[in-house]
């Protein structure tokens, strides 16, 4: 079962006091809060076994090897992909969508060719893409999204066509919670022979994904935004896909043989990493996923839905509150406005009363200005925030607007 | 007008406060009598970079003496334009170039105000001074 | 001063048992232990003040970003560069090269002009360069070494004309733990207006750097081989150089404004921080470098010729050992075979008796045909080994002997 | 010949001591009564991957039989390949498919190679495995 008391003892920060009082965490979108588990298995390994890994031959090597390698097992059963080798470590979300955009796409994009983006994508999912399709004189054409911020089916359907090459989209929004119907559009995509990379920053903390149902082309997700490390993700891709793709970095650990007239490529996984990675990262992102397994889906949606109709209802109760959403969102994240004031204001003095909200234009500019705004409150919620954290949210809101 | 003596009205002003809802409020007020700057001078030269709201400072030297004006689209960040505007308009260019930010601390305002924000006035006041210093300059 | 009892102790690993027997860890250039400050650092973050960095602007935003940016200028002091806009953290050595390779190069390179790199090259500081000339039809020259794995200076200044735009070289070589005058090389270099990137990755231990005086165009190097946290590193370039560079990621927080038509770069250093980075070992790269001042390099230095003197003699004493190198050297590693025995047995050997030690082709194949081997062992002290740990080793090395 | 009984003999070979120096000894020895392998047969098509050292196996089918040659440029691991050889060398190709890696605990050497090495071994296995499967299927 659910206790949400020992869930919240299990991250140590959610007990810490300013000036003697409780905090309360609502910016879990930008980054989640690190169970116990996370931060000893980073402890441990730089404790007790800490090594570089693949080359050496020595107990700490191995063991520090066999652990990087477990995790590799444990984030392809997560995703439930079906090979070890289909899952690359990067050093986040960024990092794994620039992998695809200038190691991939130019291995099949001609001039002329289309890209297809959502409106509501973070810049990590747009701005790459622009600069590859710049380079490679494709062009990118813009989703339409329906009222809640998912990708307008009909003007997707409108849109694929045979010169449509590649489509990035994000599985929930940063901004708006909902969801894009993923299965459906890399269905219509595949049937016209475009790839589909599918952004999952926000999607792997709330949700199990299968990236083999999905049957996306590449999925890929940030540690630290799923309990785990900074600087730590994964970039997951079909192994046929994975083998066609230039690699972004080139070193040690990655390469077959090496002479100054010619080098070749190793295999993969390692051929897409190279120099040392982030293992610390990568072990404990691993114990990150062992955590969420420890709660299971089932027990974080249902806790999520919950917080994520009390807010909901919360919210659409004060009439001076414009919510960018017209339906309750899959996932508890909640971007609005204090009408006639600026998002700014309000998250200082939400901040002087100990909570935490991202303002301003989410790193998504172009979905912000389509949502017809300047820039967003953003309080966006975790399994282990509480429905009394939200009445003292909702309290706190009502002595902003008095304020200002 | 000085510096010093605007400076000690403002940290006297601020001390009448003990809550922080007091100080802000005050500050809010502040923000409020502050005169709108007009349209034209809401341009991007005159946007000053740091500051997380759109903030416009306009500066100008009449009489070796600063005239400043400014504005910003959230109301607290305009108070804290209305805020250096009252400790520095009128002041001599000499005076300001010998000022630092210690008054940030004297005002209680490094205390309050989150490291970002007091980032943004301290990027407004970097403004301030860097005229002040190029018009002494040439 | 210098007490090695109580230096040993600062990291907990050193204490580890395995088979209730203490070990000797010998592969300090494959990567180094860490002191409990940084692992105390890097659990102080995700326990008190995890949170993004930069856009938030709540109090833990303001405590992570503040750290973050702390750390900058630790590092700044730490190279002695003048600005911390032009010390960039990324995900480590690897990564710095292959920025500088692929945004860099390509801004001024033609077809037909040269690049020297170093024949001792890790291929870390290689394989990136036969990627990117090849791309940009620019030609590499390999550079002669002398005995001890130096750039031989007379071939250098045959080599260096007008076609010469760029030179790669370590500053410090992972096989020989020789150091090759950068302040030359980069004088010569500047005559003839071409960059320098300088591979610091096995310097910054060992040696207090000077980017300013060395007059390098480039200086990197990894956070997890100077006692800090795996996944993150550091690239220092003049500002003015890296102004011009063209971003290797694209992504949130290092962009001015985005829209679908256009985009436009953020300032230096964000404009080559794409996405959010590795927060936590950043900030734990700033406890160890500030664990290093606080034994400093004048301390390092000393007690790692006493080192390096005693292992030298000790090789020097035994017949069988062929040395990799003809003079001491100036950090303390030292590659060699055992004469007639494949460095992988060895190793394998050494291990079953607790000394960890690299074997093998130590990632750098052209370096180990130059000379004239197929993989040595190699031991890489650091400061806080021991005379005794020598005295151990080189028993051990003659009971491998013996055994094989 | 049948793998069980060679496995048995291994086994109580390896039972005989006590130290790792004499195991390791008992492999040394093994990897020098091993038959070097013919120039020609070392050829990249013969390399096995995943092993540190260079290893090369050749494997041969007659009268449904393996038969197996190698070589390694490392003693030790020279030991390794001898004592796949004895393990599987005139075995039935039936029954070396029925056979799993468990035999690596029961000899004692999982517990003594570390996992690099038993991974070097486990290539080599997995190789000599999809031969005998290969030769099966057609
Ligand atoms: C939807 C989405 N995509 C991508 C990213 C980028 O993730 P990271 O900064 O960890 O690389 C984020 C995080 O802000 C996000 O919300
Ligand atoms: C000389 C040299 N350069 C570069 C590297 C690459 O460092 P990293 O793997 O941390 O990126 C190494 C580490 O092996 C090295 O020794």
């Amino acid at each position: 079962m659910f206790e949400l008391k020992k869930i919240r003892s299990d991250f140590p920060i959610l007990s810490k006091k300013r000036n003697e009082k409780s905090f309360i965490y609502f910016d879990n979108a930008a980054t989640t809060q690190k169970p116990q588990e996370v931060i000893n298995e980073v402890c441990d390994f730089y404790t007790h076994y800490n090594s570089n890994i693949e080359r050496g031959m020595y107990f700490l090597a191995d063991e520090s090897t066999k652990k990087f390698n477990d995790t590799r097992s444990i984030v392809r059963s997560f995703l439930n992909a079906k090979l070890n080798e289909e899952i690359i470590f990067t050093s986040g979300c960024t990092q794994s969508i620039n992998m695809v955009c200038f190691g991939f796409l130019n291995t099949f994009i001609k001039p002329g060719d289309q890209i297809l983006i959502g409106k509501m994508e973070h810049h990590a999912n747009l701005v790459p893409w622009q600069i590859a399709s710049n380079r490679l004189k494709a062009k990118i054409i813009p989703l339409e999204s329906s009222e809640n911020g998912v990708i307008d089916m009909s003007d997707f359907k409108k849109k694929i066509n045979s010169k449509v090459k590649f489509i990035a989209i994000q599985h929930i929004s940063n901004i708006t919670g909902h969801e894009n119907n993923i299965q459906e559009i890399c269905s219509i995509a595949h049937q016209h022979n475009a790839f589909v990379l599918v952004d999952g920053a926000q999607a792997v903390s709330h949700k199990s994904v299968n990236v083999h149902s999905l049957n996306c082309d590449f999925y890929c997700f940030s540690g630290h935004k799923c309990f785990g490390p900074t600087g730590v993700g994964v970039l997951y891709g079909k192994k046929d896909l994975l083998l066609r793709m230039t690699p972004l970095l080139f070193g040690g650990n990655m390469i077959g043989r090496v002479s100054f007239s010619n080098s070749s490529l190793g295999d993969l996984p390692q051929k897409l990493e190279a120099g040392t990675p982030n293992i610390a990262g990568v072990i404990g992102l691993g114990a990150a996923i062992n955590y969420i397994s420890s709660l299971g889906f089932n027990n974080i949606k249902l806790a999520e839905k919950l917080l994520a109709e009390k807010m909901w209802s919360a919210l659409k109760a004060m009439n001076n509150i414009a919510l960018s959403i017209k339906a309750p969102p899959q996932s508890p994240v909640f971007s609005f406005n204090v009408k006639g004031i600026h998002s700014y204001d309000v998250g200082t003095l939400l901040d002087e009363m100990n909570i935490c909200v991202r303002t301003g234009s989410l790193c998504a500019q172009p979905a912000i200005k389509e949502l017809n705004s300047t820039g967003f409150v953003r309080a966006s919620l975790c399994f282990y925030n509480t429905e009394e954290e939200i009445e003292l949210f909702v309290s706190a809101l009502k002595k902003v607007i008095k304020l200002l | 007008m000085s510096f010093e003596i605007n400076k000690s009205v403002i940290v006297s002003d601020f001390n009448l406060f003990d809550s922080w809802e007091e100080r802000y409020e005050h500050l809010i007020d502040l923000g409020k009598s502050l005169e709108p700057l007009d349209l034209d001078f809401k341009n991007n030269s005159n946007l000053v970079e740091g500051c997380q709201a759109n903030v416009w400072l306009v500066c100008e030297i009449k009489n070796e003496k600063l005239n400043v004006m400014g504005d910003s689209d959230a109301i607290i960040t305009r108070g804290l334009v209305a805020l250096l505007v009252r400790l520095f308009n009128n002041c001599s260019v000499k005076e300001i170039i010998h000022t630092n930010n210690s008054f940030l601390d004297e005002i209680g305002l490094n205390k309050h105000l989150s490291m970002t924000r007091s980032n943004g006035i301290n990027a407004m006041i970097k403004k301030i001074h860097e005229y002040c210093l190029n018009y002494i300059k040439k």
